[in-house]
């Protein structure tokens, strides 16, 4: 490797004429641009082309959605809350309203999204009149054209895979952590299975305990999990914890 | 005084503090990192030694860490010909939040010194402007110190 | 006299004015005082008809179409005029500085209205718009004496260039030295507002445009006394006429003409010689506290003392308003705001390219470089005169 | 011809007794770029004192930092510098992977070292840009910005985003590299070899712009080592150390490159240097994506890592396009840092404008301070 620059300069500026030079490089433009069109957008007329993964406001594919609360935990800027509103048949559930005006546009309810509901959209213009009109309930957040460039996955090696000798396979981050039950702390309480969004928690008695009243203990569908850790975050005595795979 | 090594090894380095200043504590090395641990009478020599012995020329950073029940000033030294940076970690007990200012050896350290005094409260003795930096100048406590807490913390 | 007027055509009869007996211009025949002189025939000779069908044989009416009347209408008619042209060929000017500056920078320029054109009206508008303040400490009299002197002194400067043997406010012997003397007060007046203003950045800014002056002043009237040296005469007119008769100066005087164009930038003070305002580090220079309208006319004059710059070079070196085998040709007025513009475009190249001097090399260029030049100039059009070529 | 520029101070003092004025200059001023101020002593316009103040932009990162889990902060690294945010991120989450102890793959260490570079270079071309407007030319910073927009748009192919990129990752980065990145990242780079020599011919052929910058604001090798002033800005005064070469982190010892070092220690070989690493970047991106390409498609680019991480201490550094910038966290094993601290290089670069401007005239200033290129985002932090 050579240098390329310090090799030429500094150079004799009188052999470049002093200010010759610059004009002649100016020159050069100006005829150019007199003939061709210059770098400049004629921005509300033109625009820029911008791929699928575009980073814009996030939006929202209402029917995907299960309303798990990832996106509100992984927000940096906490502008994500849950709301509820009626989905098609009217039933109330959680959807996320996001507030654009705090909204940094990093794409992390996008990428943590378990079911790939929450994309990332190339929806840039986004300005309002008031503050208010810069909070986009679920509803509004639906962006017409989703492509799947637009979502953002989530995959990752595995260390243990690496070491294994099987470097190429790469598993979905929700697939894997599981959460676990401590038997001993759990006091059947039901807030678990209340809090799942995807219903993959089932109580299930498990005895009787010393009143004659039946135990409960929560009993994970792993195939139907997301790993949203509602249920760990929800736990009155942390009996649940996730349980992470490498 | 004793030698002057220009590019010192890692190797070289602890046997050089071990040997020239017994109360530095060498606690583990990596490729090109030494970290080490000086009390804190000593530190002004120690950092003197380093600089002068073992031509650590550029004092990256002056860190203070508040650990509640003590106050950590770190370190960060770094020699331009090889490349080792040595961590030196000086406790200093929170009833008595005093350390020799390091600004005489290196000039760099000037505004870490400031830096860490405004946030942590640690005095730099000999500092010779020792005044709020970035935080503004009517400030009466130190932001960074584990009791202060944040209004919005989660 | 008794005349009997029955037609609207007896009262606009459109007479020579050069056989007008209060004629100002001697006998050098005028473009735009005839232009008035007519506009004031026809607008005087209607409404004196008109005065005339209401109440027939009054005075007035006579009065409005006597000769002293017509030339005093028609001169401030032609003051109008001059001004208007002088001041469209300005905004010309600044229009083409933005678009070219434009295409030079890989950009579009301005973009409002007959291809950007209409900008310069929108941002004089907008100036005009603002709050007209000052700031509470500076000396009153001189912040607001010096702005609308260094404005009212740009514009005489600029009427006062003749566009043509034609077009032209006064024919005197020594126009060129009087044009040059108006044209070197501004700085006096930067460095007399940058005191006034009461501000560091100002304060610096005026004295670097002292500075400036004397670092080109000298070279500039140098160059100038050659060429009145070379055609014999410090008339402009003279000088246009004695390149059309031989060549254009700028062939004998190529050192000259190029050391003419950076001192006539520096005299403009344009980019690499825009010293006194040095956004970069003295924010405005010595415009400073000048906000609003203010600044605005200061923005204007700058840009007419640029198209003065250019007006004299072409005069001085281009043949004026003359074409080489052609001569003087049908509209000489354009000729010569066409080679105003090509000058101009130069300085605009020269903008683009370069960057600004340290007041230190202004000084070691004006007197080390320029001065030896301007020297060299004169010997070599002495030897030419000498030896006889001219 | 303008040789001289440099005035003993000591000598004007004693010829005459004038009276010495203090200009501010900043927060709000043309050569602040950024909100910082610059207080300067004059004696008419030689400077004989001057006294940077910053702190008008300080956000408590640090302390904020304390609040959040670890994948958050990643977003908060970007905002440290908008004009160099992957490395700040890229740094961040090094040191995270050093407290971890774990390795991350090869492909993500270049794609890392791809994404490092094509920052360093637009980063480096805002810096030419701020250059031109120091020193009174405009087209200069058009053209550099004009150059700078094929490199955001590499960003944009590349994670979906401008400048606050939120691309590397604990572990790895975000995504993979698509197709249209592979594809342009190599005509982007050749085509900017290109047009980089017309903004030299701007500048370096120029007669005015390199007398603006030649023979002033000399600094030693000493000076500069003792002061803290890292970066190109050093390497520009004899200190022939980059840590990309030097302390080797992720793999720059796998890619060949120079590190340009001059000794004249003046304002004018602090500008070349960062000019001829910015071909050397080019190089550097060539080699990695050649790389990346024969570790195929399916190599790993993202590991997982554990959210909690252990208790102790680590630091790693690396070279930002402005210096040295180092990271220190202290972890007390839960999945918030317990502290983490920055050093920032522009943060100690700028506290030696005293030495560096000292004795040259007041529009040199902003034509030396250039060349430290300020970013107030992570001096104030």
């Amino acid at each position: 490797m050579a240098m390329k620059y310090l090799d030429k300069y500094p150079k004799n500026l009188a052999k470049s004429l002093w200010v010759l030079k610059p004009c002649w490089a100016v020159m050069k433009l100006f005829a150019k641009t007199v003939t061709h069109r210059s770098m400049t957008i004629l921005y509300p007329y033109e625009k820029e082309w911008i791929p699928d993964n575009y980073r814009g406001r996030p939006g929202l594919r209402f029917d995907k959605c299960v309303g798990c609360g990832m996106c509100v935990r992984m927000c940096p800027t906490a502008c994500i809350k849950l709301i509820e509103v009626p989905d098609d048949e009217g039933k109330p559930v959680m959807r996320p309203q996001v507030n654009l005006g705090r909204c940094a546009m990093c794409g992390y309810c996008a990428e943590y999204c378990p079911l790939d509901a929450m994309t990332v959209t190339p929806d840039y213009e986004l300005a309002e009149y008031t503050r208010y009109d810069l909070l986009y309930g679920p509803r509004r957040l639906n962006y017409e054209g989703t492509t799947p460039g637009m979502e953002v996955k989530l995959e990752v090696t595995l260390p243990s895979d690496i070491e294994n000798g099987n470097p190429e396979r790469r598993v979905s981050f929700f697939d894997l952590d599981r959460p676990e039950l401590t038997d001993s702390k759990c006091i059947g309480c039901k807030k678990c299975a209340k809090v799942c969004p995807v219903n993959a928690i089932e109580m299930v008695e498990k005895g009787v305990n010393d009143k004659g009243k039946p135990i409960l203990r929560p009993v994970i569908d792993n195939s139907k999990c997301i790993c949203c850790s509602n249920c760990v975050l929800d736990c009155p005595k942390d009996a649940l914890q996730i349980k992470e795979v490498l | 005084m004793a030698e002057v090594l220009q590019k010192p090894t890692v190797e070289e380095i602890v046997s050089k503090l071990n040997s020239d200043c017994p109360c530095v504590n060498v606690t583990r090395t990596e490729t090109r990192r030494v970290y080490a641990t000086a009390p804190r009478e000593n530190s002004f020599q120690v950092c003197k030694y380093i600089h002068d012995n073992l031509t650590f020329e550029h004092c990256s950073t002056v860190i203070g860490v508040d650990y509640v029940d003590h106050m950590t000033v770190v370190y960060h030294l770094t020699n331009y010909y090889t490349g080792v940076m040595i961590e030196l970690s000086v406790d200093i007990p929170a009833d008595d939040l005093h350390i020799e200012s390091v600004t005489p050896i290196w000039e760099g350290a000037n505004w870490h010194e400031r830096e860490t005094w405004e946030l942590f409260g640690i005095v730099f003795d000999n500092h010779p402007k020792l005044q709020r930096l970035l935080t503004p100048d009517t400030y009466e406590f130190f932001p960074f110190r584990k009791s202060y807490k944040l209004r919005g913390s989660e | 006299m008794v005349q009997e007027y029955s037609s609207i055509l007896d009262w606009i009869v459109f007479n020579d004015p050069m056989k007008n007996p209060y004629y100002p211009f001697v006998d050098t025949y005028n473009l735009p005082f005839d232009i008035g002189y007519k506009l004031w025939e026809i607008l005087g000779g209607a409404i004196a008809w008109l005065i005339n069908l209401i109440f027939p044989g009054n005075p007035v009416s006579t009065w409005l179409v006597c000769d002293a009347t017509s030339t005093l209408m028609g001169l401030l008619i032609f003051m109008l005029l001059i001004f208007i042209i002088a001041f469209v060929s300005t905004l010309i000017v600044l229009w083409m500085e933005r678009k070219c500056l434009g295409r030079m920078m890989d950009r579009r320029g301005t973009m409002v209205g007959m291809k950007g054109f209409l900008q310069c009206v929108a941002d004089g508008l907008k100036t005009f718009m603002k709050e007209n303040t000052a700031p509470k400490k500076v000396d009153k009299m001189t912040y607001w004496w010096c702005v609308s002197l260094i404005v009212g002194l740009s514009v005489l400067v600029l009427c006062m260039v003749p566009l043509s043997q034609r077009w032209f406010v006064v024919d005197y012997q020594t126009g060129l030295l009087i044009i040059m003397a108006f044209f070197a007060l501004a700085p006096f007046l930067i460095l007399v507002s940058g005191w006034a203003q009461n501000n560091k950045y100002s304060l610096i800014g005026g004295m670097r445009a002292a500075e400036l002056m004397i670092s080109y002043e000298v070279p500039m009237l140098i160059l100038i006394a050659t060429t009145a040296l070379l055609a014999g005469s410090f008339n402009i007119g003279d000088i246009v006429n004695a390149q059309n008769e031989t060549v254009w100066y700028i062939i004998p005087q190529i050192i000259g003409a190029i050391t003419f164009f950076f001192c006539a930038t520096a005299e403009a003070e344009r980019v690499p010689f825009d010293i006194a305002e040095a956004e970069a580090e003295l924010v405005e220079g010595w415009q400073t506290e000048y906000a609003g309208m203010k600044w605005g006319l200061i923005m204007l004059g700058d840009y007419m003392r640029g198209s003065v710059s250019c007006s004299m070079f072409a005069i001085l070196y281009l043949g004026g308003w003359t074409l080489p085998f052609i001569g003087n040709g049908p509209i000489p007025e354009i000729v010569f705001l066409l080679k105003s513009y090509l000058v101009f475009f130069f300085m605009i190249l020269i903008r683009c390219a370069l960057a600004r001097v340290r007041t230190d090399q202004i000084l070691n260029i004006g007197w080390k470089v320029f001065m030896p030049l301007s020297v060299i100039n004169l010997a070599i059009v002495l030897l030419l005169k000498v030896g006889g070529v001219f | 011809m303008m040789t001289d520029s440099i005035v003993p101070v000591k000598e004007m003092e004693d010829r005459m007794d004038t009276d010495k004025m203090w200009v501010i200059m900043g927060p709000q001023h043309p050569f602040s770029h950024g909100l910082w101020t610059l207080k300067v002593q004059l004696d008419g316009e030689i400077v004989t004192d001057a006294e940077p103040i910053v702190g008008y932009l300080h956000r408590g990162w640090e302390k904020e930092t304390e609040n959040r889990t670890y994948p958050k902060i990643i977003p908060m690294a970007d905002r440290l510098c908008y004009a160099a945010s992957m490395t700040y991120t890229h740094l961040y989450c090094m040191t995270v992977e050093k407290a971890l102890g774990i390795d991350i793959p090869e492909k993500a260490k270049y794609i890392r070292i791809v994404a490092d570079e094509v920052c360093r270079i637009q980063s480096h071309l805002m810096w030419l840009a701020a250059v031109g407007t120091d020193l009174g030319n405009l087209t200069v910073f058009l053209w550099c910005m004009r150059e700078r927009e094929f490199f955001l748009d590499l960003n944009v192919k590349l994670c979906g985003a401008r400048m606050t990129t939120n691309y590397p990752r604990i572990g790895g980065v975000r995504n993979d590299t698509t197709e249209l990145f592979d594809r342009d990242i190599i005509r982007a780079v050749d085509r900017f070899e290109k047009a980089m020599w017309d903004i030299i011919a701007l500048i370096d052929d120029s007669s005015i712009f390199v007398s603006r910058m030649k023979d002033i604001s000399f600094l030693t090798r000493e000076q500069c080592a003792n002061m803290g002033l890292t970066g190109p800005a050093m390497r520009g005064c004899g200190v022939d150390f980059d840590i990309r070469r030097d302390d080797p982190y992720d793999n720059y010892d796998q890619v060949d490159f120079e590190v340009p070092v001059l000794t004249k220690g003046d304002s004018y070989s602090r500008y070349m240097i960062r000019i001829e690493e910015m071909f050397q970047s080019c190089d550097i991106i060539r080699q990695a994506v050649k790389k990346i390409q024969a570790l195929g498609k399916n190599a790993p680019y993202r590991i997982k890592t554990p959210s909690k991480v252990p208790a102790g201490t680590a630091f790693t550094r690396l070279e930002d396009p402005r210096g040295e910038s180092l990271m220190y966290l202290v972890s007390d094993g839960t999945d918030k840092p317990y502290r983490l601290k920055v050093r920032s290089p522009i943060f100690t670069n700028v506290s030696t404008s005293k030495a560096m401007c000292l004795g040259c005239r007041i529009a040199d200033v902003p034509a030396i301070l250039a060349q430290i290129d300020m970013c107030l985002g992570e001096t104030d932090r």
